[in-house]
């Protein structure tokens, strides 16, 4: 592909009339999400570095009063997006999307099941994995043996809250894990309770994006903890979040499939 | 720091013989914000109380923890008291050591004097973060509504109507009367049913305050308490209108009985809907056989259907009066005509020849058919030997069971029904012809089969009930509804599509999308606060750091002891 | 201005239609014979099917009855006279001397403590001893002291008077006077319930001649934990804990040499005093001698089931005749004839005998009835003669309700009270129909 | 460990639950003294985040009560929380934290006798699995 | 008055040893004697009971001739003295009947005095000859009465008595002294199987026979269901139906009282009359005396009973206030016992010669010391008969009135006694006289102690119109004496002669416990009143 900045620019502004790009961009020497007004020169635009702008399309979006703005997003960021947009915090008809198709390697990084976008504008589709070795093994361990696991993992989080902050849909200003109602401990480590409660908020939400497990400066699979998270939510409910219609099962009545009561 | 003052009691023998009470009020003491600890034998006498509010008064509580059996009975008691006393009445937290400890616990006294311990440091806990509330009032549309139209709704409607209050009457068949309809006459003094049905639906028709649907149901149904809203099918076309009141009377059916003692297969085995038709028409037989608990009082369906045996008890003396020398029979497990007339009945009944035999629920009567009726064979326990009888016809006295369609209704009105299908009054005892559910009252056989006087008197105290709101013409609402911390809230949507009653919507608040909650609407069940992940959403006297600190409680309680 | 209803006894039935009434804006004069308002209900321990604790149910109402703007107790108060009909009656109200300083007294109790004259006392059906000066019973409303004058050494022979020295509220007065309260009222209700009848009228049950023979209500102030033996299931001879005690129904009921009719409630009250008894002493025996056990009520037939299987109660379907002396002077030889193939006549003995004596249409029933000369019944109820209105008597502006009208348990009291609510709303709306 | 006593949190709804524990009070049902109730009221308002904050600080189990489905009190409070207790379970259960700590289940008020089983059974199950593991853990 | 060719029907019982054997050879001799006798051998003369023979006489024999061994060498020993005191007490009973004593004679001859037995055959069939037939009442017709007719007439006697109101309580069976004792019987029984339509087994059913009618089940039932009449209702349909009761003493009584009710006697109750005792033919109070002389002939061998000095003690007492009561000679059995045992068409005819008895004395006021009496005149016969217009007053109420109305007054007695009174159940609970004879005991000076079953209470002596005499009798008769030795009281007053004799059939019995324990005379409470005036 010869430079992807300019297929981009061409098809956010010419093309779809975006009147803004929001693109990763790498600039002496280091990588960083830009936000190109029509017009403005689009600079350096790097697809290869994985970079969830929909978390900063978030963040500036109150800001932009009108314009359409168009964004790069790969498979998981548009599903990011999506969730969004179900919730009304961004109007989808104000962004314009840009299909990124993930590469092999960061398929791999990912571990991810689903790479490809619902319309490819760069890159070439890849395969996605079927399973990530991690859960595998987890799910193989028995119970005690995972509790250590984990335990030994989230003992090294020391509470500095990139994942919620880096999460595309980790939507609350306030987050409930920065007071002690629910995690008691107020020291360093933060105890379990930080991160059930935020598998457990983002059980509806998550589009396995591994944003969090990349900017976890502690290393702790994240993702993994995501991935069992939406397996089980797959079981349950039959619910994959990412699209725009589908209500989150924990908001909605039990409809036709009524629990049968147990006859005890 | 709010001051809290903790009343442990005794309930007489109830608590204080298993929880031992002085040392769960020194365990108190030495609580978190506890200013004062005491008990008294009986808090909820006017002793009791006297010794709260005076206790409040001198120590300057802000809040009031009362220890004792279950808030369902007695929590508007104390708030009153604790109003009296100058404490918001929200400022009460009632801890449950008597249904919930001493009685189930009655044999492990140790263990249930830590156990109140426990519950009482919980009660603490939340109690030091509770705030004063203040009650909503919503006023009351003067009209009531009255589901059914047999005895005992025309007497409700009738009541409510000379009261001066517009009702409307729904009633699902053609026309009003219900079981009595097909009834002619009615024990224990042979009353003619038809005048008392034609004088009830005159009053009605006569009165321009009274609306009668007939042939209609219940479609939807919203609303609370003074602000229902219904809408009924009426025949062809739907009718919606509002009430402040609505009393069921749905009324009871008798039981088609399942091929048991040949019905259905013999022709003249046949129930005492069937025979009311017969002797109506005038045609007594020669001798008859009663069997009476038929498939009840049995595994399946345990209860007592209490009229059929005074039913019974009428027919046979219609039987005898009209053939003097007619042989009847009735075969019983128990006769129960309680009370004055009925049992005035019973004596007339075996004076004028009725033989009355009683049979076990193990070997009931057999029977078999013969030519010119039915033959029966029973086995009569007192003279330990088997009897054949034969009878022109046999009558089955089957239980009233619950109307069809009860589920519907209850699921409409949302008021409890128990396992047979009769609905569930707020208090067995105290509030016999009141739900739960505010502003929706009971009467007639709907609650339980009941004897006409009986259905005619609860159709007039359901009257005197739903009048009281109308009359007040406001009501009083719980403080216990959902509020939005504005600033917290990130308009995640959750709480909008989590309410059951879709009380909660979305606005922008000084250019701030966040939740909004519709005070008169809301019915205080919490449902958003659970699907809130900031909690933004809080339900007032249940906040998530109220219930936290609770479950903190516990954790500190069983932390100590696992140390010990 | 708020029309007058005089309501007449308060018990169960009376306190609830006093509270109906009073919340539909009506203004009420509730008047009351005993020192205290609660009735027969106040005496009971519990309450079937649910074995709710009687006086917990109660005492709200009570209080509710006392606070309430629109009620007004006229408690240790006679019906003096009746005068004019429908809706202008004149009331006469004779509020005997209590010889107690209603807004002084606090109830403390030091009085009672000091005063040496003592009298069996009638809350606890005479299995204990109350004083002249007393408050029938702890959760008592109005919470006030009354001087009983015939026992009274002071206002009968002028001597003692310690209670007014030792009364610092200084509430004592001995020369207080009785008086009468003219009303004038639109409609009354009489709610004058039940009395227990005295089972020494059939010395064959051994009524007063064996000291084990109780009745049913003292049993239920043996159950009760405020009750003379704080709870514990004792027999009076020698309060030891009984083995094995026996109740027997329709004591007077279903008689045609007495009460003809069935009390409606004695088989169910039966049943839940004979599972109290067995939490308090767990290892007793208990047979229950009946004709049919009339449980009729919602769960009353699960509450039987449960006293027979969980509790081991003894139903005999037989009516025992004779009652006499066990050996020495306790315990009871008790001979019925067995149920059903035996049939013979058989005398076993127990440790305590319960009787369910008939209860029968109370004292001031008569005197009202006699007063506005009302029809009765040939029970002795008040005759409600139209079946659309089970709760309006033969007069016309006076309603009945509760055990006055006819035999009836708590739950059809109680609708029965509110019924009353209903039928004076309609009376004195105008448009009665 | 015999002497192991498992202390237990339990939410219970106003209308139904609560009801039927009183009415196993009164009908004097006995059971073991390790369930502490807490009055909600309904179901539905069980936040997550409280079972997780017990679980995760040593509460050996969590029972949450409602009423059956189709009798709540607020309409379908009740399924809210048929649909959420079982996901906390499935997400305690990848954390490693046994999910049978949590236990949902449907008492009326007119059940005594279940909530005497529900209660019994689960302070069985609860000894059975032996102390909350994560009393000792030390963060 | 004998018609000229009567021939008499003589029965001859002669004992195996010595009569059969000497009549074998008075035939083997050929010794001729008349045909009439007809010959019925027995083991021994003492074998022969005296209701065999007097049912004889009633279905017509004309005489009966006892023929045993010699005294002193009967092969049982005593046998033939037994039978000459039984005898004898017969021949007295037939006397007060009115018929002749020589109708039975006992004759003891040896095995080999054939020719004093041909003579002896002769000799007595002249003497019938002469006396004339005896007086021969037919057995009574059973009427052939088919189920249907039964049931219906169950049904009326359930209408009369109340039955229909039984509602199986038990309190009948549970106070039923008879039932106590035999546990076949259970008075509710009997009522549900009527009830219940089931009749046939009335035919053979014991249990009605066995009911002491003593009417303690009617004092308990709450439904005031009539029970004794019931059982009295039912066994004159079991008569119908031949199902006829086991009586004691085997029958006598009730074959005299149908003797007295079918022929016309000349009898002879009036013995007892001394001169001391002023009666008259007519006057305004008639004293209805019963059957005291039978049963003093019948009883002779218990001397202590003395029942008539109750009919001399009666009318001295009331010439002693002024009176002289109308007694008569034709007095019949008051049939009491008849009608106790369904024999309904025999107790009308005796009943109707009662009341043109009365009629003709122009009483306003019949007397009565019998309790049993009184009752059949009060109910049974006021059941029966319409034209009642006399006064019935028993001798207690007569006596009380009589010193109320100071016409009579009772010398105290001198050293008091300490006595017991039996209300006798047709005294106290059938007719409901409590009060006057426990005045009378006061006002006599005697000190009354109480029985503990006493007044409605009271217990029975077991045996009524005698039929129920058996072991459960026997008990609830020791019971009773038992009841009233414990009291100490030295003498046991009643009224009843039957219980009297009832009491003291107990009193003989072999004990199988200390005879103290039962050891208490019995006195007629009449006779112990009019000692007084003579001062005793």
């Amino acid at each position: 592909m010869n430079d992807p900045g300019k297929e981009i620019s061409r098809l956010a502004f010419d093309e779809r009339g975006a009147d803004y790009l929001l693109a990763v961009r790498e600039e002496y020497g280091n990588a960083g999400p830009a936000f190109v007004a029509k017009g403005e020169d689009v600079g350096d635009i790097r697809t290869d570095i994985p970079y969830q702008l929909v978390t900063i399309l978030r963040k500036i979006y109150p800001y932009m009063e009108d314009g359409k703005i168009a964004v790069v997003i790969r498979r998981c960021e548009e599903k990011a997006l999506n969730e969004l947009i179900k919730r009304g915090i961004i109007d989808g008809d104000r962004i314009i999307r840009i299909g990124l198709a993930c590469s092999e390697g960061q398929i791999e990084a990912c571990r991810c099941t689903d790479p490809v976008p619902s319309c490819v504008d760069i890159g070439s589709p890849g395969k996605g994995w079927n399973e990530d070795q991690l859960s595998k093994e987890l799910s193989a361990m028995s119970s005690e043996e995972r509790l250590d696991f984990w335990v030994a993992q989230f003992r090294k989080c020391n509470k500095c809250y990139a994942c919620s902050t880096n999460c595309p849909v980790c939507v609350c200003d306030h987050c409930v894990l920065e007071e002690c109602t629910f995690v008691a401990e107020k020291g360093i480590p933060p105890g379990m309770a930080f991160h059930l409660i935020r598998a457990y908020h983002l059980s509806d939400k998550c589009t396995e994006c591994g944003e969090c497990e990349r900017s976890c400066p502690a290393h702790i699979p994240l993702l993994t903890f995501r991935k069992m998270t939406n397996r089980d939510m797959k079981d349950l409910y039959g619910y994959e979040s990412g699209d725009t219609e589908t209500v989150s099962p924990l908001l909605t009545t039990l409809e036709g499939d009524l629990l049968e009561e147990e006859e005890d | 720091m709010q001051r809290v003052g903790v009343f442990v009691c005794h309930c007489g023998h109830n608590i204080g013989s298993v929880v031992d009470v002085e040392k769960v009020v020194e365990y108190a003491k030495q609580l978190e914000n506890v200013a004062v600890a005491d008990h008294n034998l009986y808090s909820c006498s006017e002793e009791g109380l006297g010794s709260i509010k005076k206790s409040i008064r001198e120590n300057k509580l802000d809040v009031v923890v009362v220890a004792a059996c279950t808030p369902r009975t007695h929590e508007p008691l104390f708030r009153r008291a604790c109003e009296q006393a100058g404490v918001n009445k929200y400022l009460f937290e009632f801890v449950n050591i008597r249904e919930h400890c001493s009685w189930i616990h009655a044999k492990e006294k140790e263990a249930a004097t830590e156990k109140a311990k426990r519950l009482i440091a919980m009660g603490v806990a939340k109690a030091s973060l509770l705030t004063p509330q203040k009650e909503g009032e919503a006023s009351v549309i003067p009209v009531a509504a009255v589901i059914g139209g047999g005895i005992a709704g025309l007497t409700a409607a009738a009541s409510l109507v000379s009261q001066g209050i517009e009702t409307h009457v729904i009633e699902k068949e053609a026309r009003l009367g219900g079981l009595l309809n097909n009834i002619s006459v009615i024990g224990p003094e042979f009353v003619e049913t038809e005048p008392l049905i034609r004088r009830l639906k005159e009053d009605l028709e006569r009165s321009p305050q009274a609306h009668i649907h007939l042939e209609s149901r219940i479609v939807e149904l919203g609303g609370f308490i003074g602000n229902f809203d219904i809408k009924i099918a009426e025949g062809a076309k739907t009718t919606d209108f509002k009430v402040g009141a609505i009393i069921v009377a749905t009324g009871g059916r008798e039981l088609e009985p399942t091929n048991v003692y040949g019905f259905g297969k013999i022709p003249t085995v046949i129930t005492q809907m069937e025979l009311e038709k017969r002797l109506a028409g005038g045609a007594a037989p020669s001798s008859a056989i009663f069997i009476q608990c038929v498939e009840c009082r049995q595994p399946g369906r345990e209860y007592c259907s209490r009229i059929c045996c005074n039913v019974t008890l009428k027919n046979a003396l219609r039987i005898i009066r009209s053939n003097p020398n007619a042989r009847v029979t009735v075969l019983h497990r128990d006769i129960m005509s309680y009370g004055t007339t009925a049992e005035r009945l019973y004596r007339e009944a075996s004076e004028s020849g009725v033989s009355f035999m009683r049979y076990g629920l193990e070997s009931p009567p057999k029977i078999s058919e013969k030519e010119d009726g039915a033959s029966v064979e029973v086995f009569d326990e007192t003279l330990n030997e088997n009897i054949g009888i034969s009878g022109e016809i046999v009558v089955l006295a089957t239980p009233i069971i619950s109307q069809e369609g009860t589920a519907e209704t209850a699921k409409l009105l949302k008021v409890p029904a128990d396992k047979n299908g009769f609905f569930l009054e707020a208090h067995v005892k105290l509030r016999p012809v009141e739900f739960a559910t505010d502003g929706v009252f009971i009467c007639g056989s709907a609650r339980w089969p009941s004897h006409v006087t009986e259905c005619i008197a609860q159709g007039l105290a359901a009257a005197a009930k739903a009048a009281i709101p109308i009359r007040g013409g406001k009501v009083v609402i719980e403080a216990i509804t959902a509020e939005v911390d504005v600033e917290r809230c990130a308009a995640c949507g959750n709480c909008v599509l989590a309410c059951p009653y879709e009380a909660i919507e979305m606005t922008v608040i000084d250019g701030k999308r966040c939740a909004k909650v519709n005070e008169a609407q809301c019915k205080g069940c919490g449902t958003c606060v659970a699907a809130c992940p900031n909690d933004a959403m809080q339900q007032k006297g249940f906040t998530t750091r109220q219930l936290g600190a609770m479950i903190d409680a516990l954790i500190k309680n069983c932390k100590e002891e696992a140390v010990e | 201005m708020k029309e007058n209803v005089v309501v007449i006894g308060a018990g169960i039935a009376g306190i609830q239609a006093s509270l109906d009434l009073a919340d539909m804006g009506f203004s009420v004069h509730l008047i009351e014979k005993t020192p205290s308002i609660g009735g027969h209900m106040a005496q009971l321990d519990k309450t079937f099917p649910t074995n709710d604790c009687s006086m917990c149910i109660l005492s709200p109402k009570m209080i509710m009855c006392a606070e309430h703007e629109n009620i007004t107790l006229h408690t240790y108060s006679e019906v003096d006279s009746i005068a004019g009909d429908f809706p202008r009656f004149k009331v006469g109200i004779r509020e005997k001397a209590r010889y107690i300083d209603l807004n002084r007294c606090t109830g403390c109790g030091d009085c009672v403590a000091k005063c040496p004259s003592k009298v069996p006392s009638e809350f606890e059906e005479g299995l204990s001893i109350r004083k002249a000066i007393y408050l029938p019973f702890p959760q008592a409303v109005p919470r006030k002291m009354t001087i009983d004058a015939e026992n009274c050494r002071k206002i009968k022979d002028n001597k003692c008077g310690v209670c007014l020295k030792v009364c610092q509220a200084g509430a004592v007065d001995y020369d207080q006077k009785g008086r009468i309260v003219e009303l004038d009222a639109a409609v009354i209700v009489i709610a004058t319930g039940f009395d227990l009848m005295d089972a020494t009228a059939l010395p064959q049950f051994g009524y007063g001649i064996c000291k084990d023979v109780v009745s049913s209500m003292q049993f239920e102030r043996i159950l009760s934990a405020s009750g003379p033996t704080g709870g514990h299931l004792v027999r009076p001879s020698d309060d030891k804990e009984p083995v094995n005690l026996a109740f027997v129904q329709c004591v007077g009921s279903r008689d045609a040499k007495n009460h003809l009719y069935c009390s409606s409630v004695c088989c169910m009250y039966a049943t839940k005093e004979s599972i109290l008894a067995t939490e308090h002493a767990p290892d007793v025996k208990i047979t229950i001698f009946y004709m049919d056990m009339r449980a009729v009520g919602k769960g009353f037939q699960e509450f039987v089931q449960r006293a027979k299987k969980s509790h081991g109660v003894r139903y005999v379907r037989s009516r025992p005749a004779k009652v006499q002396q066990a050996n020495g002077d306790n315990g009871v030889l008790v001979s019925y004839e067995t149920p059903g193939m035996t049939g013979e006549p058989v005398s076993e003995e127990y440790d305590m005998l319960i009787l369910c004596p008939a209860l029968l249409p109370s004292s001031s029933t008569r005197e009202i009835a006699k007063m506005l000369d009302m029809e009765l019944d040939d029970d002795g109820f008040f005759r409600t003669p139209d079946i659309r209105y089970p709760t309006d008597s033969s007069k016309k502006g006076i309603l009945i309700c509760g055990f006055s009208g006819a035999p009836m348990d708590i739950p059809d009291s109680v609708s029965q009270a509110s019924g009353v609510a209903a039928r004076t709303a309609e009376l004195l709306s105008g448009g009665d129909r | 460990m015999t002497d192991f006593k498992p202390s237990i949190l339990a939410f219970c709804c106003n209308w139904c639950s609560y009801a039927g524990a009183d009415l196993a009070g009164v009908s004097r049902l006995q059971m073991p003294p390790n369930v502490h109730v807490i009055r909600v009221m309904c179901s539905a308002s069980v936040k997550p985040e409280y079972v997780i904050k017990a679980v995760t600080q040593g509460i050996d189990g969590v029972l949450v009560l409602g009423c059956h489905i189709g009798d709540c009190h607020y309409l379908t409070g009740n399924h809210r929380t048929a649909k959420r207790i079982p996901l906390l379970q499935k997400i305690l259960d990848e954390a490693g934290i046994d999910s049978r700590r949590i236990k949902l289940d449907w008492v009326s008020a007119a059940e005594g006798e279940k909530y005497q089983k529900v209660v019994t059974e689960f302070v069985e199950e609860i000894r059975r699995l032996g102390p909350n593991p994560l009393r000792e853990v030390r963060f | 008055m004998t018609d000229d060719n009567f021939e008499p029907n003589i029965i001859a019982f002669t004992c195996t040893w010595c009569g059969y054997p000497s009549a074998n050879l008075a035939g083997v001799n050929k010794i001729d004697y008349p045909a009439n006798v007809k010959i019925i051998r027995v083991m021994c003369s003492g074998s022969v009971d005296p209701a065999v023979v007097m049912q004889a006489l009633e279905r017509g024999a004309d005489g009966i001739i006892i023929i045993g061994c010699l005294i002193d060498n009967c092969h049982y020993v005593e046998g033939n003295k037994n039978a000459e005191e039984r005898a004898d007490r017969l021949k007295r009973l037939l006397n007060v009947l009115g018929l002749d004593s020589k109708r039975i004679r006992t004759e003891w001859i040896n095995a080999s005095e054939r020719v004093k037995f041909a003579n002896a055959m002769r000799e007595f069939v002249d003497e019938i000859r002469e006396l004339g037939p005896a007086p021969h009442i037919p057995a009574p017709k059973r009427k052939e009465l088919t189920s249907e007719e039964i049931k219906k007439e169950i049904s009326r006697i359930i209408e009369d008595t109340g039955a229909f109101d039984c509602v199986e309580c038990g309190k009948c069976t549970s106070v039923c002294p008879v039932a106590r004792f035999d546990t076949e019987f259970a008075p509710r029984t009997i009522v549900l199987r009527s009830m219940e339509g089931i009749t046939d087994n009335l035919a053979n059913d014991k249990d009605i026979w066995t009911c002491s009618t003593c009417e303690m089940c009617n004092s308990m039932c709450p439904y005031k269901v009539n029970y004794s009449g019931f059982i009295q209702g039912l066994r004159g349909t079991a008569m119908q139906l031949s199902n006829s009761p086991v009586c004691s003493q085997g029958g006598l009584i009730q074959s005299a009282i149908r003797i007295m009710a079918g022929a016309d006697l000349k009898q002879n109750r009036l013995d007892w009359v001394t001169e001391d005792l002023e009666i008259a033919e007519k006057g305004d109070v008639f004293y209805f005396v019963g059957c005291l002389p039978h049963f003093d002939a019948i009883f002779a061998d218990r001397e202590y009973l003395e029942l008539t000095r109750t009919a001399q003690s009666a009318v001295k007492l009331m010439n002693a206030a002024g009176i002289k009561p109308a007694v008569s000679n034709e007095e019949r059995c008051c049939g009491h016992d008849l009608v106790w045992s369904g024999d309904e068409e025999n107790f009308l005819k005796l009943m109707d010669k009662n009341l043109e008895l009365v009629k003709n004395s122009g009483a306003k006021k019949v007397v009565f010391t019998c309790p049993e009496c009184i009752r059949t005149f009060e109910m049974d016969y006021k059941d029966f008969a319409e034209d009642i217009d006399f006064e019935i007053v028993h001798i207690s109420d007569l006596l009380v009135q009589l010193i109320d109305e100071g016409k009579l007054s009772l010398p105290s007695m001198a050293d008091e006694i300490i006595a017991t009174y039996h209300d006798s159940c047709r005294l106290g609970r059938h007719m409901g006289i409590y009060d006057s004879p426990r005045s009378l005991i006061e006002s006599a000076g005697m000190k009354l102690v109480e029985m503990e079953n006493t007044r409605e209470k009271s217990a029975c002596c077991g045996v009524s119109a005698w039929l129920s005499c058996n072991s459960a009798a026997m008990r609830m008769q020791l019971e009773r004496l038992e009841e009233a030795k414990k009291t100490g009281a030295e003498v046991m007053l009643t009224f009843c002669p039957k219980c009297r004799i009832h009491l003291s059939c107990a009193a003989n019995e072999e004990l199988p416990f200390d005879r103290e324990r039962v050891n208490i005379i019995t006195k007629d409470l009449t006779v112990a009143l009019a000692e007084l005036l003579e001062g005793k």
